[in-house]
């Protein structure tokens, strides 16, 4: 016998009986297929939604928290910031430009749908390692992707990150984080209300896209054409369309003519429809027959949960409509009536408005009552490796430097970085800085937005719980080095198959991890996203939580002084002692995963990011850049290419204190006739600090371990992107 | 010996076309009424050692396949003659 | 009298704002100019600014200038009105038959968002009254097709009626003759690929553009 | 009648072309030798309708020279026929 339909849609027997007693009846195939989008693990967050029910998300500035399109805060005078970020890790494996792209998309119509503008992307990266012609061809097309959707359609990506490692062979994670700006009063959620308004179908036509998953249900002839049953599943982009669409929302939005809005990603009309009107308390009636098609022939359940791009949902009173399609045609964006506002609750998809009845569902059953999973968790037994605490020192800790090194302008190159003139520290540093201006008035605020986005799967891989805490910790450093003060979190989580107790345990662990920082922190995790079964040929990626943390700077009257060396400047490191090794990039690159992580001491390390803030802000500093993967070896040289300055570093006992990364830490760049000012003012703060040499010449030279000519350094931090995204790719 | 090679890549069908579709909106305000179904592809055209024709043929489908198109949204159409 | 910038908005178009704040903090005033409508109005000058205008499908530009605006955008250089195109502007303004030449795709085939030296080659054009040959600017550039290319004989002329007004000091994009700007023969007509719009604020790191911008404004 | 038409775009000779070259680059590395002058060029394919086939071919270039090229850079080849 045949397996039965609901199996082939990825749904278990008991979510099967389920649906039926929620309907009272058998569902039909259509109903069937909306629960089983609806209901899958990418829409639903069945396995994790316990679990994140742990994260702090209040606070007075939070407008909107997780559970939206985006989180929403409050930045002052009279704005509000939306932000959000999304994984398209699976799509990008498999077309690495399209994947991207329409990762890129789907995160900006999140922030519309809020009365947003969006005003900058970022894009953090993780792929397998450059030796490995697929992971390039993967990396290559995912940059261009971004490069490609991202600048076309005019939001700037300002920064992000780009990490190399077999972990990531054959799954690459491709997370997009989306920033927006409104005016206060203009917040929009994805509801519906109001018997009797209508629901306009703003923005591409539907083909049969991201249908993958229900096109069991596709009669014959579709797949005889052509043996492609990935076919389906490739979206392809159109930054054009969105940008037309961005303009439009936003000018109907300006003139408040919707109820509500909600953009149309994973699930489709599924969920669109289902969404607003759960969230409005209503139910929806939708005529199929009046959805814009691309293709002939599509039936029901493909309309109704394709994944087609550029599509959003209006909710609008029948008196305004003439105007919602006059500025609709003003930006060339299609606009249907497809659907009209009941009570009731009851979702119907209909033939026609007063035509037969194709499905009848309460529209809340597909969300408040999707399944939620207590999956089972269990510590890993097996340690994760040697400890590179155990390794030998190295032969030429010189050219081990050299190797931690890598320059990501060859990615960051190809991103528009600029536009909206908002970028005063742009990608290459610790942050990103932005300014703050109306997004309606375009007025000056005079003050400053900060963004950085970090990982850390190495640190994650050894202890989940104090990786994650530590991610944070880095992230609020990052954002201290120019000046900015920690506003809020978002968070990607990139985890393996959850079917495996392990992979749950790292979740919960993590999550775990971040709560306690946040708190310690005193941010709310304002939204986030959780990609699962990141896994290949078998093998559960390292947990990989991403964290993106927005930030303000109060006074924004001269540019952060970066991450860069000044000939004479004295050299100061700020923070506690470390020199554990246990998860650090060197170990890594010599198989010596594991160990014990450096310690978070939270009281100190927000003395140091406050000092750190201020030093900033007080314009004391000739350049700043906090220690993280690679430790204070990589972070000078890093510092040294960038600015062709050399190093002259005191002796230090050996390489431990080269490549450790211990938390808390920070690189100052002093005049030397500032010097007594600063160390004064680290001393108040109960930091403390080492004189640990000088920016000088045109060597890197750390005394009696290494001597570099800031030539070879800078080779080495240029090259190997430029060398190996250059080499050659395969799909293969 | 040498043999020409032309590969002629299209997006595979249900794929969406932007650029063919916007090129097509376009076309009725330039005076073009009547222009339909207008899609955009690529073509690679390079020379190629190899013994005989099979072998070129063999060597050309298989970089094409692997590394000039994506086989998951573009089909593509190979031909290898004698070079001139 | 505040000068009036008109700047030109195609679906598509991105840089439009960027290009009224830079003009305004300079002390004109900006307009909008819809693709859509062939009368600028009263204009003195016309920036057709950065962006993607109809998505840059096809070709950049080869859309766009078939847009009613072109037309007022042609008249009114016809009568001597300054323009300027700046990225996907100079891509619409070549295309339009305004500038001579084409932005073909950058030599490294990759977009390219980085800083850019630019040298002065002439200041006899709308756009560089205010400099001084061999000035070198550090203006922001922004494309994938920004390879300047022309036929032989187009850039003799070029060459020998002092039309290219800026070159690139370290050529990033492949450009002919390091090409960065151009101009028409009547030197009211100028397009360039690098962003000085992007380039007028004590933030940004340069105040460079300002010094192209206020050549326009004055013209 | 609906005719059915091809434009065949390629740079112009002389004409450097970006992307062939990137392509030529990145082969030896995967282990194809022997494979040259990689030229990338862009198809632009449409149904049309016209009276007669000579029709067709005319508002087909007509089309292919004002819009669908630019001279400057590139050359076209137009095929055009009856559609199936
Ligand atoms: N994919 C990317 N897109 C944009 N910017 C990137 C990307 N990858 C890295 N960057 C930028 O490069 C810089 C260095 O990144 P990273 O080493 O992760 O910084 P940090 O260690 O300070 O967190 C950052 O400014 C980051 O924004
Ligand atoms: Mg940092």
């Amino acid at each position: 016998m045949n397996e039965p339909l609901h199996r082939a849609l990825g749904l278990t027997d008991d979510e099967a009986v389920n649906i039926d007693e929620i309907l009272d009846r058998p569902a039909n195939p259509l109903e069937l297929a909306m629960y089983s989008v609806m209901w899958s693990e990418h829409c639903s967050y069945k396995s994790s939604r316990i679990h994140l029910k742990r994260l702090p998300t209040e606070a007075p500035w939070v407008l909107v928290g997780p559970g939206e399109n985006a989180g929403v805060v409050d930045v002052g005078d009279g704005i509000a910031a939306a932000i959000r970020i999304e994984s398209h890790n699976h799509p990008s494996a498999i077309e690495p430009y399209q994947g991207a792209a329409t990762g890129a998309g789907g995160i900006l119509r999140d922030i519309f749908t809020m009365g947003a503008r969006p005003i900058a992307l970022m894009d953090p990266l993780r792929f397998g390692p450059l030796d490995d012609p697929r992971s390039r061809w993967i990396a290559e097309g995912v940059v261009a992707g971004i490069s490609g959707y991202g600048n076309a359609v005019g939001v700037p990506t300002v920064g992000g990150e780009t990490v190399f490692d077999a972990t990531y062979k054959g799954n690459p994670l491709v997370n997009v984080l989306c920033l927006g700006l409104l005016p206060t009063d203009r917040l929009v959620l994805g509801q519906a209300s109001g018997v009797g308004n209508l629901a306009v179908l703003l923005g591409n036509a539907t083909g049969r896209d991201g249908i993958g998953g229900v096109s069991v249900l596709a009669s014959a002839g579709f797949s005889e054409e052509d043996d492609g049953d990935k076919r389906p599943s490739v979206q392809v982009g159109d930054p054009y369309e969105e940008k037309r669409l961005i303009e439009a929302c936003l000018a109907l939005l300006d003139e408040k003519l919707v109820v509500g809005i909600q953009d149309l990603g994973g699930a489709g009309l599924a969920c669109a429809t289902s969404e607003t009107a759960s969230r409005g308390g209503v139910g929806m009636d939708v005529d199929v027959t009046a959805i814009p098609r691309r293709e002939p022939g599509m039936e029901p359940h493909e309309v109704m949960t394709s994944e087609s791009q550029e599509r959003m949902l209006a909710i609008v009173e029948p008196e305004v409509l003439a105007r919602v399609l006059e500025i609709c045609a003003r930006w060339e964006v299609q606009a249907t009536v497809i659907g009209r506002v009941t009570d009731g609750g009851a979702l119907r998809i209909l033939e026609g408005f007063e035509g037969p009845v194709l499905a009848d569902i309460p529209a809340s059953s597909l969300h408040d009552l999707a399944p939620l999973y207590e999956r089972p968790l269990k510590a890993p037994e097996e340690p994760l490796g040697p400890s590179a605490d155990q390794l030998a020192a190295p032969v030429d800790p010189g050219a081990e430097l050299m190797d931690l090194l890598q320059d990501l302008s060859w990615v960051y190159s190809q991103y528009d970085h600029q536009l909206f003139l908002n970028t005063v520290v742009g990608p290459g540093d610790d942050a990103t800085v932005l300014r703050l201006k109306h997004p309606t008035t375009g007025e000056d605020t005079g003050r400053g937005l900060a963004l950085t986005t970090d990982g850390n799967h190495r640190w994650c891989a050894v202890d989940p719980r104090a990786g994650t805490a530590l991610v944070v910790a880095e992230s609020v450093l990052n954002l201290a080095c120019v000046g900015g003060r920690p506003l809020a979190v978002v968070n990607c989580l990139n985890f393996g198959n959850p079917e495996h107790p392990e992979v749950m345990w790292q979740l919960s662990e993590a999550i775990d991890g971040m709560s306690e920082a946040c708190l310690a922190f005193d941010v709310p995790v304002v939204g986030g996203n959780v990609s699962l079964y990141n896994e290949s040929a078998g093998n559960d990626i390292a947990p990989t939580p991403v964290i993106g943390l927005l930030g303000l700077v109060d006074e924004l009257s001269h540019r952060p002084p970066g991450a860069v060396l000044k000939e004479g400047h004295r050299l100061v490191l700020l923070g506690p002692e470390a020199e554990g090794l246990g998860g650090s990039l060197w170990g890594a690159t010599h198989d010596a995963p594991g160990g014990d992580l450096p310690a978070l001491d939270y009281e100190m390390h927000r003395r140091v990011a406050a000092l750190v803030r201020q030093l900033v802000a007080d314009q004391m500093l000739g350049g700043v850049h906090d220690l993280s993967s690679g430790g204070l070896g990589v972070a000078l040289a890093e510092m040294a290419a960038r600015s062709g300055v050399g190093v002259s570093l005191a002796r230090t006992p050996d390489h431990r204190a080269l490549f450790n990364e211990g938390p808390s830490r920070v690189v100052l760049v002093v005049d030397p006739e500032r010097l007594t000012e600063v160390l004064a003012a680290c001393d108040e703060a109960e930091v403390p600090t080492a004189r640990i040499g000088l920016a000088t010449g045109q060597r890197f030279v750390v005394k009696d371990l290494l001597d570099l000519s800031l030539e070879e350094l800078t080779a080495a931090f240029k090259s190997p992107l430029p060398e190996a995204l250059g080499a050659g790719t395969t799909n293969r | 010996m040498k043999f020409s090679a032309l590969v002629d890549v299209r997006l595979r069908g249900g794929i969406s076309d932007p650029a063919g579709a916007t090129i097509e909106r376009a076309l009725p305000a330039l005076g073009y009424q009547g222009v339909e179904g207008v899609t955009v592809g690529k073509t690679i055209r390079f020379t190629l050692e190899a013994e005989t024709l099979t072998e070129a043929q063999t060597m050309a489908e298989e970089l094409c396949e692997s590394f000039l198109t994506n086989p998951v949204i573009e089909d593509a159409e190979v031909t290898v003659e004698e070079a001139s | 009298m505040t000068v009036t910038v008109g700047v030109v908005v195609f679906p598509g178009t991105n840089c439009e704002a960027d290009a009224l704040e830079a003009v305004t903090s300079l002390g004109a005033q900006g307009r909008l100019l819809w693709h859509g409508e062939s009368d600028l109005g009263d204009v003195d000058a016309v920036i057709v600014p950065g962006g993607f205008a109809h998505g840059d499908y096809l070709r950049p530009g080869a859309i766009a200038r078939f847009s009613p605006v072109m037309e007022g955008v042609a008249k009114f250089a016809a009568k001597g009105g300054p323009v300027v195109g700046i990225c996907n502007g100079f891509q619409v303004l070549t295309e339009a038959g305004l500038l001579p030449g084409a932005l073909q795709k950058n030599k490294g085939l990759k977009f390219l968002c980085q800083p850019s030296v630019l040298r002065v080659e002439s200041a006899n054009s709308v756009l560089t009254s205010q400099a001084k040959v061999g000035d070198e600017l550090s203006i922001p550039i922004n494309h994938f097709e920004g390879n300047y290319t022309c036929s032989e004989e187009t850039l003799k002329q070029l060459q020998d009626e002092d039309r290219i007004v800026l070159t690139y000091v370290d050529n990033p994009n492949g450009s002919l003759g390091n090409i960065a700007g151009v101009c028409n023969e009547t030197r009211n007509v100028v397009g360039l690929m690098p962003h000085p719009e992007r380039a007028c604020h004590e933030l940004l790191g340069s105040m460079d553009g300002a010094v192209l911008l206020r050549s326009l404004l004055a013209s």
